[in-house]
C-alpha cells in the first residue's frame, strides 16, 4: 500500500478544512446578519412606522400559524413603535410562484389592514414574472386590503398579463398572511 | 393465379405500346461489327484471332480461361480489320476486335458449337450471359453449391422497365423455346419446377407461355410494378423469400434466368447455335420502332439508322431501359449482350437536368419506393459529401440500383448515382457486400 | 399521493421538467465535447448514469452519517462531494481500463470530463442537501427518493445527449454558412431545442 | 466553541480523505495496466490526419507498428522530414533522410477540350467518368470536377479557372490520397514525382496525336523538339509521349522552352524556375517558410 | 516577462476557454443575463483560478500523480468555498442571484484543466499569468454576451447601480434573449463572429500563397 | 449514316432517365391550396382584406419571403423562392399568430423563422426544427406580454358576424382558456363541451387565425392525404393520441382534437416532411409523441395550450427516431436454412 498517496490526501483535506472551518468562522455571523438586516430593511419597508421587529416565538402561535397557512408561512414579527407599542405586524411567507417559491413579506396593521407586500428573492422568469416586482404598481395595489374576506378583494386586483401565475403567487401570499392575521395574531395579542 | 407484389417500387408510365405489337424483324447487317472482349461480368476475354485473318459467322474471337467469364463469337463472316480499345456503352474502355462483314452473309448458318457432355459447358462455350441487363455468364449460375440446391427455376419474364418489349415478343413469338430452356435448366441443377414469372401488362405473353407450358411448368402472373423483374423482388413475389443479404439466390432454393436466356439455352443445346445475335428494342423517337434481331456488335448508330434515325429532337439517347440503362455520349458504341434497349428519349419524355445541389426535402417518397427497403436519401447525402463510412453505415452496398429512388424524388438529386460511387468507394476499399 | 404516483413525478421532474442541460443549464460541456457522435454520447450517458447514482449514494451517506451531524455540512460540502466524485471517476477509470481497454479507448477522455462536469456536482448536492439550487424541495431526500431523483437527471441528461448527437449527425450533412460550421451551429440548435424544452415548463407543478 | 468546529471540520474531512485515499490505492493496485507510453509519444508526433497514405487506416495503428518496429520510422509520407525526425526522437533512434514527393497533374487541357456531350448529375470526376467515359473527348485528360481537390487532407489543391487542379507544392506532403482518388488513375494523370523533379510534361494522352490534336489544342504532338533539345538525354517521346527521366533532368528548362504546345512546365520546389505557370510559381518558393509575392500570383493567373 | 505576457495573452485570445476551448460554459450561459452578475462572477473565477494555480504549482513537488486529481479538486473546491462565503457575507445582493453558481465554479472544468495543464509543470510565476489570462478571457467573453443580452432583452444596461444604456422607449426588448434559448443564440451567434473575422483573417492570407 | 446520329452532343446523365411528376413546387403548392380555404375564410371571417388578420397574413408571407429572398442575394445563392417553401412557412406563421398580432411582431417572428430557423442551417431540407413555430414560439415568448394585453374583448364585437354560426363573439378568452381555468378550479369539469363544437368547426374567433373553423382545416388536411403529400401516420398518431388521452383524463375529446392547435398542428405542421421522421413506424411514434406531449401539457402544464411546444419537441427527438426506427434492410434476415 502506497503510503505517501493517503497521506498526501488526507493532509490536503485536512488542511483545506482547517482553512474553511476558520473563513466560515469569520463569515457566519456575517452572514446571518446579512440575512436578518435583509428581512429587517422588507419589514421596514411595509411598516415604515415602526422602529422594531421582534419575532415571534411562541411555539403555539408559530404552530397555529403554520397550521393555518401549511407550507407558506415562515415566520411572523411584531412590529413595535419607538414607544414599544405594538403598531402591526410582519408575516414572512413563501408562496409558490412560476419558478418555485418566492420570500415575501407582508405586512398589516392592528386594525387588518395589508400595509404593503414586498419580495425579499424569488426564482421568476426575468421580464416575465420578475414583473411583479419592476412593475411598481402591481404590489402597491395590495396596500389597504383588508384581512377579513380577503380572498374576495385578491379576486378583483389586476393581474399581470403574461404573468398570472407569479401574480396569483403574490396573491396566495398576501391571502396566506391575512389569514393568518386574522385566525392567529389578531387573538395573540401585543402579549 | 396473380401474386401480391414485392413491397416498395414505382409506378412509371409503361410506354410500351409503340412496340408491343411489332413482331421480331432482322436487323441490319452493318459495315463493320465491334466485338468487345467484355460483354459480361467477370473476366475479360482475350482476341484468339489476328489481324487480317477471316472468321466465319459463329467463330470463337475471343476467349479466357477463367471461371467466370463468356466467350465472344463472330456474328458475321469477314476479316478482322483491327483489335482496338473501344469505348463501350458502359463508359469503360475495352479490348474490342474489329471484323469488317464479308460482302454475301448466310444468316441462316453458323459454325456449330462443339458437342459438350452437359448443359453448363454448352452454356459456356455458347458465350451465353443473362440477357435480362446484368449479363453474368449463365454457366456459373448453373452450378450451385451442394449446402444450398435448387429446387425452383424462376423464368423472368416480367420485363418491367417501360418502353422494353423484347422479352415480351420472344415470349409470345418463341413461347415453345422459353418453356424448353427452362426444362433443359431445370433438369440441369435438379429442380423439380419451373416458374414462369409475367407482370399483367402482357396477357397475351401469358396466354402464349400457358398455352405452351405443361407439367411442371407454371406461368404466374405478377402485378406491374417497378422493379418485378430484379431478382430478389422476383423471388420473393414467387416463393415469399427474401434472399439473405450476401448470399446467393440458391440460399432460397431458387436460380432466375431471364426469358430470353431460356431460348438462348434452347438454342445453344438444341441447335448448338453460340449467342451472336440478340432481340433489341428500338423505340421513343427513332422513326422506325421496332423489335429487331441485332447482330452482337453491331454499332448503335447503325441500328438507329436502320430503324430509321434519329428524331431532330431527342435529347438523350440510352442503351437499355429507362430506369437502369446508360446514357450515351456518342453513338458509335457496339450492341452487347445485354443490350435490351435502344431509346431514344425527347426532352419531356425524360428526367429534367440533374444539379446535385437541389437539396433533399426529406418527403420519403425514396424510402417508400425503394424495394430494398434502404434509406436513398441518407445514402445520398453521405455519398456526395464523400463520407463512406455513412453509406457503409445505412447497407449502401445493398442497394440494387434499380432506379426507383431517382425516379420519385420530387427534387430530382441524382440518387442512383451518388449512391453507386458510395458503393464503388466501399468496394475499392474491400468492404464486403 | 401513492408511492408510486410520487416516485413517478420525482423521476419525469428531474428528467424532462427540470431536464439539467437544456432548462436548467448544468453539464454543457459534455454537452458540447461529447455530442459529435452518437458512440460517444451513449458511452457519455451511461458513464453519467452510473457515476451519478453513485455519487448521489455515497454523499448522501457522508451527509447524513458524518458531515450534517458534526455541523460542518454548510462550509464543507463543496471539498467534500467534489473529493468523493473525483475518486469515483478515477475508480471508475482504473477498472475499465482493465475490464475493457476497447471501451477505455473510446471513453478514456472524457471520463476525466466526468469530473469537472458539473452534472454530476450539482446532482450529488440536490440529492442531498434540501433546498439547494431552489429546487422545490422543501424537505431533505431519504436514500431512496435521492437514488430515484438522481437516476431521473441522469436520464434526462441521457435523452438531451442523445437527441442531441442524432441532431449534430444530421448537422454534419447540412451547407450551414461557413463561420456557422461546427460550435456555433451547435449552440444555435441547443437553443432551439431548448426553445423547446421551455413548453415542458411548469408541468405537473414542478 | 470555534475550535471544536475548527477540530469537526478537519476530521470530517480527514476521514473522507482517507476513505478516499484507501479506496483509490487500492484500485490503482488492482487494476493496474501497463501501457507503452512510446505509443503515445510517436502517435503525438505523427500529423493525425488519417491520410491512410502509410497504408495503415489511422495515424495511431502506424505509431503502434512503428514502436514494435513492424513499420520503420519514416512510414509517414505525409509527414515528411519534420515528422521523421519526431518519431525518431521519440522512440530514440536515429534520424534518417526522406525523399519527399509531391503530386505532379499531366493534363493542361482543362476546358479548352472538345466536350462529347452535356454532363447532368453529379458533380464528381469519379461521376462524369463512369458516366461514358467522362464528358472530355480525351480518354485519359483531367475531368475538373475536383475529387483530387476535396480528397486533399492537406487543403493543398485549388481548382484555377481552367478547371485544372492546382497543387501547392508547399502545403503538399505528398501522401498521394489525391492519386488514389483520381478516376483517370488508369491513365496516371496525376502521379507522385519527387519533390525536386523540375519539369512535367502536362499530357497523358497515348492516342495518335493527329488524332488527339482534333480535340485537345494543347496536347503533346510527338514532335520530339524536347527530345533534340535536351543537353542531359532526359526526355523522351515513348509511345507518342514525352516522359521526363527525372534521374537525369536538371531543370535547364530547355524543352520548357521549346515545346510549340506549351505543355512542358516547370514545377518541384527546389527548382530555379521562373514563374511564368502556375504550378511553377511554387517553385519559387525556398522551402516551406515565405510565400510568393502578391503581383506574382496575379500575373500568373493572366499568363 | 516577455513569456509571462504571452501566457498571459493566449488566454485571451487563441485559447480562450470560453470561445475556443468551450469549457466552462455552464454559469456562463446561466449568469450572462445582466451584466452586473458576469462581473462578479468572473471575478470569482479569476480569484478561484489564479489561487488554486498558485497553490499547485508552489506544492506541485509534492504532489504524488497518482492522486494529482483529487488533490487539486479539494484545493479549487476550498477556494471556492472561501468566496461562496465571502460573497454571502459581503456582498448579499449579487449571492442571492449568484448563489447557486458559486459552487459550480469548482467543475468548472477549466480550472481543473489548467491546475493539470499547466500549474502542475510550471513555476508559480508563470502560473499566475496563466490563471489570470484565461479568468480575464473568461470575464470578458460573459461580460460581452451579457451585455448584448441584457441591452436587446431588457433595453437598458445597468452596472452597480448605474444606469449605463436605454434603449429607446419604442424598442420592446424580446424576453427571448435573456431567457434560456437567448444564452445559447446569442452565444452561438458571438462564436459565428468570432470565426467569421478568423476566417476572414485566413481567406486574406491565402491570396498570397498560391 | 448521318453525322447526326454518330455522334452529337447530347444531355448524359445518370439512369433513371424517367422522372415522377411530382416536384418540390407541386407539392408545396398543393399544401398551399390546402390551407387557402381557411386562409380566406380568416380574412372574411376577421374583418375582410383590411382587417387584422389580413395584416397578418400580408406580414408573414412578405417577412417570409423577402428574409428568403435577401439572403440569397446577400449570399449570392441561386434564388430558391420559387421552391415554394417559404410561401408555405409564411402561411403557416400566419395563421398560428393570433389576428391582432402587431405587424413588427410579424417581421419579427418571420425573420426567426426563415432566418434563425431555416437558412442558417443551411436552407430547405436542412433545419431540424420546424421554422413557423421556431418564429411563432420566438414571438409569443419574447412577447408575452404584449400579446396577453390585446384589446380582443372589444374588438370581436365590432365584427359583423354571421348570425348562423351561433358564436359568442365577445367573450375575449379562449376556448381553451376557458378549460384551463376550470382545470384550476378542482372537481369535475363544468364546461359544455358540446356547446363549443359548432363554433370551433365553423366560425371561431377565438384562438389564432388558422383556428376559425376546424371542418375546413380537416378537409384540407385530408385532401393532402389522399394526394399521398403527407403520410396518414403523424395526424393519425397526433389526433389519435390527443383523442385518447384526453378522454382518459375525463375530458371531451371531441372538444380537445378541435379547439386550440392540434388540426392545425398535426394536419400541416407536425408533418412538415423536413423535421419529422422519415420511416413510417418513426412517423407514428413522432405523431403519438406531439399528441401526448399536447394533452399532457394542457391538463398538467402552466400554459393553456402548447401544441408548439410539442411539435417542436418532438422535432428535436424526430434525428433520434429516425436512428432508433430505421426499417430493416431487405435481406437482412437471420438465414434460414
Ligand atoms: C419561458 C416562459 C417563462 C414564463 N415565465 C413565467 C413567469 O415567470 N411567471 C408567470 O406568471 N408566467 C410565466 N410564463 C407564462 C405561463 O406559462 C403562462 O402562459 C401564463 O401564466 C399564462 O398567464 P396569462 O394568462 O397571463 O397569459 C412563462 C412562459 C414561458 C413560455
Ligand atoms: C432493377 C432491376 C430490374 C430488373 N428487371 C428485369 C426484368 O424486367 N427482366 C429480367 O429478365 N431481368 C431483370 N433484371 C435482372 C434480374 O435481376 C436478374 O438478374 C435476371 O432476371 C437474371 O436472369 P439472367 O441472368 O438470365 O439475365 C432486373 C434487375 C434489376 C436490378
Ligand atoms: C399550430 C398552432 C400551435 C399553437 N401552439 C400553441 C402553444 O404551443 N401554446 C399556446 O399557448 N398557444 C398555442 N396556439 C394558440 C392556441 O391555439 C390558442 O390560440 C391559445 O391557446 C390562446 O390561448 P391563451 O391566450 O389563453 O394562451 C397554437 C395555435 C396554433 C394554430
Ligand atoms: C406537408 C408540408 C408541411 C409543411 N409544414 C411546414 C410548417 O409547419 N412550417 C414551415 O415553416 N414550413 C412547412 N412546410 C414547408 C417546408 O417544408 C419547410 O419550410 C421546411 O422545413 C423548410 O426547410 C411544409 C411543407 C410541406 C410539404
Ligand atoms: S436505394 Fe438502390 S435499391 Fe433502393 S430504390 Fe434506390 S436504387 Fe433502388
Ligand atoms: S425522394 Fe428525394 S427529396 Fe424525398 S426524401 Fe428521398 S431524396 Fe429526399
Ligand atoms: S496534393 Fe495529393 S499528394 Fe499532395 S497532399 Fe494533397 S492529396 Fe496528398
Ligand atoms: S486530376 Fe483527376 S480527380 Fe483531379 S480534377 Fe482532374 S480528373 Fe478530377
Ligand atoms: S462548466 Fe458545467 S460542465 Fe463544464
Amino acid at each position: 500500500m502506497r503510503f505517501d498517496l493517503m497521506i498526501a490526501v488526507v493532509v490536503t483535506c485536512a488542511v483545506a478544512a482547517l482553512g474553511l472551518a476558520g473563513t466560515y468562522a469569520v463569515t457566519a455571523e456575517r452572514i446571518v446578519e446579512q440575512q436578518r438586516l435583509a428581512e429587517a430593511r422588507s419589514l421596514k419597508s411595509v411598516l415604515p412606522d415602526a422602529s422594531e421587529f421582534q419575532q415571534v416565538e411562541d411555539a403555539k402561535i408559530l404552530q397555529s400559524a403554520e397550521a393555518e397557512a401549511e407550507g407558506v408561512f415562515v415566520s411572523a414579527f411584531r412590529a413595535l413603535a419607538s414607544d414599544g407599542a405594538l403598531i402591526g405586524w410582519g408575516v414572512r411567507v413563501q408562496p409558490r410562484g412560476y419558478g418555485g417559491p418566492m420570500q415575501m413579506v407582508v405586512g398589516l396593521d392592528r386594525n387588518g389592514k395589508v400595509t404593503g407586500a414586498s419580495i425579499l428573492s424569488m426564482n421568476e422568469t426575468p421580464g416575465l414574472g420578475t414583473r411583479i416586482q419592476s412593475d411598481k404598481w402591481f404590489l402597491e395595489q395590495f396596500a389597504g386590503v383588508e384581512a377579513s374576506g380577503v380572498d374576495k378583494q385578491l379576486k378583483a386586483l389586476d393581474v399581470i398579463a403574461g404573468a398570472t401565475k407569479s401574480s396569483r403567487g403574490v396573491n396566495k401570499g398576501v391571502a396566506a398572511a391575512a389569514h393568518v392575521y386574522e385566525k392567529v395574531l389578531s387573538k395573540a395579542g401585543g402579549e | 393465379m396473380t401474386r401480391a407484389a414485392f413491397k416498395g417500387g414505382v409506378h412509371p408510365h409503361d410506354s410500351k405500346a409503340a412496340t408491343a405489337q411489332r413482331p421480331i424483324e432482322a436487323g441490319p447487317i452493318p459495315s463493320r461489327v465491334v466485338l468487345p472482349m467484355s460483354m459480361h461480368l467477370g473476366a475479360p476475354c482475350e482476341p484468339v484471332v489476328a489481324v487480317g485473318e477471316h472468321v466465319e459467322r459463329g467463330q470463337l474471337v475471343g476467349d479466357v480461361d477463367a471461371m467466370v467469364s463468356a466467350p465472344v463469337h463472330s456474328p458475321v463472316s469477314g476479316k478482322v480489320d483491327a483489335i482496338t480499345r473501344r469505348l463501350t456503352a458502359g463508359g469503360s474502355i475495352v479490348t474490342a476486335v474489329e471484323v469488317v462483314p464479308d460482302e454475301v452473309q448466310d444468316l441462316a448458318s453458323f459454325v456449330l458449337l462443339p458437342e459438350e457432355h452437359d448443359l453448363k459447358a454448352t452454356v459456356r462455350a455458347a458465350g451465353l450471359v443473362g440477357l435480362g441487363g446484368a449479363a453474368f455468364p449463365s454457366a456459373v449460375k448453373l452450378s450451385p453449391a451442394k449446402d444450398t440446391p435448387v429446387s425452383t427455376v424462376i423464368l423472368n419474364g416480367c420485363e418491367c422497365e417501360p418502353y422494353l418489349t423484347c422479352d415480351h415478343r420472344v415470349m409470345v413469338e418463341h413461347a415453345e423455346r422459353v418453356v424448353a430452356g427452362g426444362r433443359l435448366i431445370a433438369d440441369a441443377v435438379g429442380a423439380s419446377r419451373v416458374v414462369i414469372g409475367v407482370e399483367s401488362n402482357k396477357p397475351d405473353a401469358i396466354a402464349a407461355l400457358r398455352d405452351e407450358a405443361n407439367g411442371g411448368v407454371d406461368v404466374l402472373e405478377l402485378p406491374t410494378r417497378y422493379p418485378q423483374g430484379a431478382e430478389k423482388q422476383l423471388i420473393w413475389a414467387v416463393l415469399r423469400k427474401e434472399v439473405p443479404k450476401g448470399k446467393l439466390p440458391a440460399a432460397t432454393g431458387a436460380l432466375v434466368h431471364n426469358v430470353g436466356t431460356a431460348a438462348a439455352v434452347a438454342d445453344a443445346v438444341e441447335h448448338r447455335k453460340p449467342l451472336i445475335e440478340r432481340v433489341v428494342t428500338v423505340t421513343g423517337a427513332v422513326r422506325r420502332p421496332g423489335n429487331y434481331r441485332v447482330l452482337l456488335g453491331t454499332l448503335i448508330s447503325d441500328l438507329v439508322e436502320f430503324a430509321g434515325g434519329l428524331e431532330d429532337d431527342v435529347e438523350r439517347v440510352v442503351a437499355g431501359g429507362p430506369m437502369t440503362g446508360a446514357a450515351l455520349g456518342r453513338l458509335d458504341v457496339p450492341v452487347q449482350k445485354g443490350t435490351s434497349g435502344v431509346l431514344a428519349l425527347r426532352a419531356a419524355d425524360c428526367t429534367r437536368a440533374i444539379d446535385d445541389d437541389q437539396p433533399c426535402i426529406r418527403c420519403g417518397r425514396c424510402v417508400e419506393a425503394c424495394p430494398m427497403f434502404l434509406q436513398p436519401f441518407a445514402l445520398g447525402s453521405y455519398a456526395l459529401l464523400g463520407d463512406w463510412n455513412g453509406v457503409e453505415r445505412y447497407h449502401g452496398l445493398d442497394c440494387i440500383e434499380c432506379g426507383s429512388c431517382g425516379f420519385i424524388c420530387p427534387t430530382r438529386r441524382p440518387l442512383v448515382q451518388l449512391i453507386r460511387s458510395g458503393k464503388q468507394a466501399l468496394l475499392a476499399k474491400g468492404v464486403k457486400p | 399521493m401513492s408511492l408510486v404516483q410520487h416516485f413517478a413525478i420525482l423521476l419525469v421532474g428531474a428528467a424532462l421538467v427540470n431536464n439539467i442541460l437544456l432548462t436548467r443549464f448544468i453539464g454543457l460541456c459534455p454537452f458540447f465535447g461529447v455530442s459529435s457522435s452518437m458512440e460517444t454520447s451513449l458511452g457519455m450517458s451511461l458513464a453519467v448514469l452510473f457515476v451519478m447514482t453513485m455519487a448521489s449514494a455515497a454523499t448522501w451517506v457522508f451527509w447524513n452519517a458524518l458531515l450534517a451531524p458534526l455541523g460542518v455540512g454548510e462550509f464543507l460540502y463543496i471539498p467534500a462531494f467534489i473529493l468523493v466524485i473525483a475518486a469515483l471517476v478515477q475508480f471508475v477509470e482504473m477498472y475499465l481500463r482493465k475490464v475493457s481497454p476497447a471501451l477505455y479507448r473510446a471513453m478514456g477522455i472524457y471520463l476525466p470530463l466526468i469530473t469537472t462536469n458539473c452534472a454530476v456536482l450539482a446532482a450529488a448536492t440536490e440529492a442531498v442537501k434540501p433546498g439547494f439550487f431552489k429546487m422545490n424541495v422543501p424537505y431533505s431526500f431519504g436514500f431512496g427518493e435521492a437514488i430515484v431523483y438522481t437516476i431521473g437527471v441522469a436520464a434526462g441528461f441521457g435523452i438531451a445527449l442523445l437527441s442531441f448527437a442524432a441532431i449534430r449527425e444530421r448537422l454534419e450533412l447540412a451547407p450551414v454558412p461557413r463561420a456557422f460550421k461546427g460550435s456555433p451551429m451547435a449552440f444555435i440548435t441547443a437553443g432551439l431545442l431548448s426553445l423547446a424544452y421551455i413548453g415542458l415548463g411548469g408541468l405537473f407543478g414542478l | 466553541m470555534d475550535l471544536m468546529l475548527i477540530a469537526k471540520a478537519v476530521g470530517a474531512l480527514s476521514v473522507m480523505g482517507v476513505v478516499v485515499g484507501v479506496m483509490l490505492t487500492v484500485a490503482s493496485q488492482k487494476f493496474h495496466v501497463e501501457v507503452d507510453p512510446r505509443v503515445e509519444a510517436v502517435f503525438a508526433a505523427l500529423p493525425g490526419s488519417n491520410c491512410g497514405a502509410c497504408g495503415h487506416p489511422s495515424c495511431f495503428a502506424v505509431a503502434e507498428s512503428m514502436v514494435t518496429g513492424a513499420s520503420p520510422i519514416d512510414a509517414c509520407i505525409a509527414g515528411g522530414q519534420t515528422v521523421v525526425d519526431a518519431v525518431a526522437l521519440a522512440l530514440g533512434q536515429e534520424s534518417c533522410a526522406v525523399d519527399a514527393i509531391v503530386s505532379a497533374r499531366h493534363c493542361c487541357g482543362g476546358l479548352a477540350v472538345r466536350r462529347v456531350y452535356e454532363f447532368s448529375g453529379v458533380k464528381s470526376c469519379a461521376a462524369s467518368h463512369r458516366l461514358a467515359g467522362g464528358v472530355i473527348e480525351c480518354s485519359a485528360g483531367c475531368l475538373g470536377l475536383g475529387d483530387c481537390m476535396r480528397a486533399c487532407p492537406f487543403d493543398a489543391i485549388r481548382m484555377d479557372d481552367r478547371s485544372l487542379p492546382v497543387i501547392d507544392l508547399v502545403a503538399c506532403t505528398g501522401c498521394g490520397v489525391c492519386v488514389r482518388e483520381c478516376p483517370r488513375g488508369h491513365s496516371a494523370l496525376l502521379e507522385m514525382v519527387g519533390e525536386a523533379a523540375p519539369v512535367v510534361v502536362r499530357c497523358v494522352q497515348h492516342d495518335k496525336p493527329a488524332q488527339r490534336k482534333k480535340y485537345c489544342p494543347t496536347c503533346c504532338i510527338a514532335c520530339k523538339k524536347c527530345e533534340k533539345e535536351c543537353p542531359e538525354d532526359a526526355i523522351h517521346v515513348v509511345d507518342w509521349l514525352a516522359v521526363v527521366d527525372y534521374g537525369k533532368c536538371t531543370g535547364c528548362g530547355a524543352c520548357v522552352d521549346v515545346c510549340p504546345q506549351d505543355c512542358i512546365d516547370f514545377s518541384g520546389r527546389s527548382a530555379v524556375a521562373p514563374a511564368h505557370t502556375l504550378d511553377g510559381m511554387a517553385a519559387n518558393v525556398p522551402g516551406r517558410v515565405a510565400a510568393p509575392k502578391a503581383e506574382q500570383t496575379e500575373e500568373v493567373v493572366a499568363g | 516577462m516577455s513569456k509571462w505576457i504571452e501566457v498571459f495573452r493566449s488566454g485571451i485570445t487563441f485559447e480562450n476557454p470560453l470561445m475556443r476551448l468551450m469549457i466552462g460554459l455552464c454559469s456562463v450561459l446561466a449568469v450572462s443575463t445582466r451584466i452586473e452578475y458576469s462581473f462578479f462572477l468572473g471575478v470569482a473565477v479569476i480569484f478561484v483560478g489564479v489561487m488554486s494555480n498558485v497553490v499547485v504549482s508552489a506544492f506541485r513537488k509534492l504532489i504524488p500523480s497518482e492522486v494529482r486529481i483529487p488533490i487539486f479538486i479539494v484545493v479549487i473546491a476550498s477556494f471556492v468555498t472561501i468566496v461562496d462565503l465571502v460573497m454571502h457575507g459581503f456582498l448579499p445582493g449579487v449571492y442571492a442571484v449568484l448563489g447557486i453558481w458559486i459552487p459550480l465554479i469548482v467543475v468548472n472544468c477549466m480550472i481543473l484543466g489548467r491546475a493539470e495543464a499547466f500549474a502542475y509543470n510550471n513555476g508559480v510565476w508563470l502560473s499566475i499569468a496563466d490563471g489570470l489570462g484565461k479568468g480575464v478571457g473568461f470575464l470578458i467573453v460573459i461580460c460581452m454576451l451579457a451585455a448584448i443580452r441584457e441591452v436587446f432583452g431588457a433595453g437598458n444596461l445597468v452596472f452597480l447601480g448605474v444606469h449605463v444604456l436605454s434603449l429607446p422607449a419604442w424598442y420592446q426588448p424580446p424576453s427571448l434573449l435573456v431567457l434560456f434559448p437567448g444564452a445559447f443564440l446569442v452565444f452561438g451567434m458571438l462564436m459565428a463572429g468570432a470565426n467569421a473575422l478568423e476566417l476572414r483573417k485566413r481567406d486574406r492570407g491565402k491570396g498570397v500563397s498560391a | 449514316m448521318t453525322e447526326a446520329t454518330r455522334s452529337r452532343t447530347r444531355v448524359v446523365s445518370a439512369p433513371p432517365h424517367i422522372e415522377s411528376g411530382q416536384t418540390c413546387t407541386s407539392i408545396m403548392l398543393w399544401v398551399v391550396a390546402a390551407l387557402a380555404p381557411s386562409a380566406i375564410y380568416a380574412v372574411w371571417l376577421l374583418g375582410g382584406i383590411t382587417g387584422p388578420a389580413a395584416v397578418v397574413f400580408v406580414t408573414c408571407i412578405a417577412g417570409c419571403l423577402g428574409v428568403e429572398a435577401g439572403w440569397n442575394a446577400v449570399a449570392r445563392k441561386p434564388q430558391t423562392l420559387a421552391d415554394g417553401s417559404a410561401l408555405v412557412t409564411g402561411l403557416l406563421l400566419a395563421m398560428s399568430l393570433p389576428p391582432r398580432t402587431p405587424w413588427w411582431m410579424c417581421v419579427a417572428g418571420a425573420i426567426v423563422a426563415i432566418g434563425l430557423g431555416k437558412l442558417l442551417f443551411g436552407g430547405l431540407g436542412f433545419n431540424l426544427f420546424n421554422p413557423a413555430l421556431v418564429g411563432r414560439a420566438a414571438v409569443t415568448i419574447s412577447w408575452a406580454g404584449v400579446l396577453a394585453g390585446l384589446p380582443e374583448r372589444g374588438w370581436f364585437a365590432t365584427l359583423s358576424l354571421p348570425e348562423s354560426a351561433g358564436l359568442d363573439a365577445v367573450s375575449g378568452a379562449t376556448r381553451l382558456g376557458l378549460f384551463a381555468a376550470d382545470r384550476a378550479a378542482a372537481g369535475g369539469y363544468g364546461i359544455d363541451w358540446a356547446s363549443h363544437y359548432r363554433p370551433l368547426l365553423f366560425a371561431n374567433t377565438q384562438g389564432s387565425v388558422g383556428e376559425v373553423s376546424a371542418l375546413l382545416l380537416a378537409i384540407g388536411g385530408l385532401v393532402l392525404i389522399a394526394r399521398g403529400i403527407i403520410d396518414w401516420r403523424i395526424p393519425a398518431g397526433y389526433i389519435g393520441s390527443v383523442a385518447v388521452l384526453s378522454w382518459a383524463f375525463g375530458a371531451d375529446p371531441i372538444f380537445h382534437v378541435l379547439a386550440g392547435g392540434v388540426l392545425l398542428g398535426a394536419f400541416f405542421m407536425a408533418t412538415d416532411y423536413v423535421t419529422s421522421p422519415m420511416s413510417k413506424s418513426g412517423r407514428l411514434v413522432f405523431g403519438v409523441g406531439c399528441g401526448v406531449f399536447n394533452v399532457v401539457a394542457r391538463f398538467f402544464g402552466a400554459m393553456p395550450e402548447a401544441t408548439t411546444f410539442a411539435i417542436l419537441f418532438m422535432n428535436g427527438l424526430s434525428p433520434l427516431i429516425d436512428r432508433a426506427f430505421t426499417p430493416r434492410t431487405f435481406g437482412w434476415v437471420k438465414a434460414s436454412d
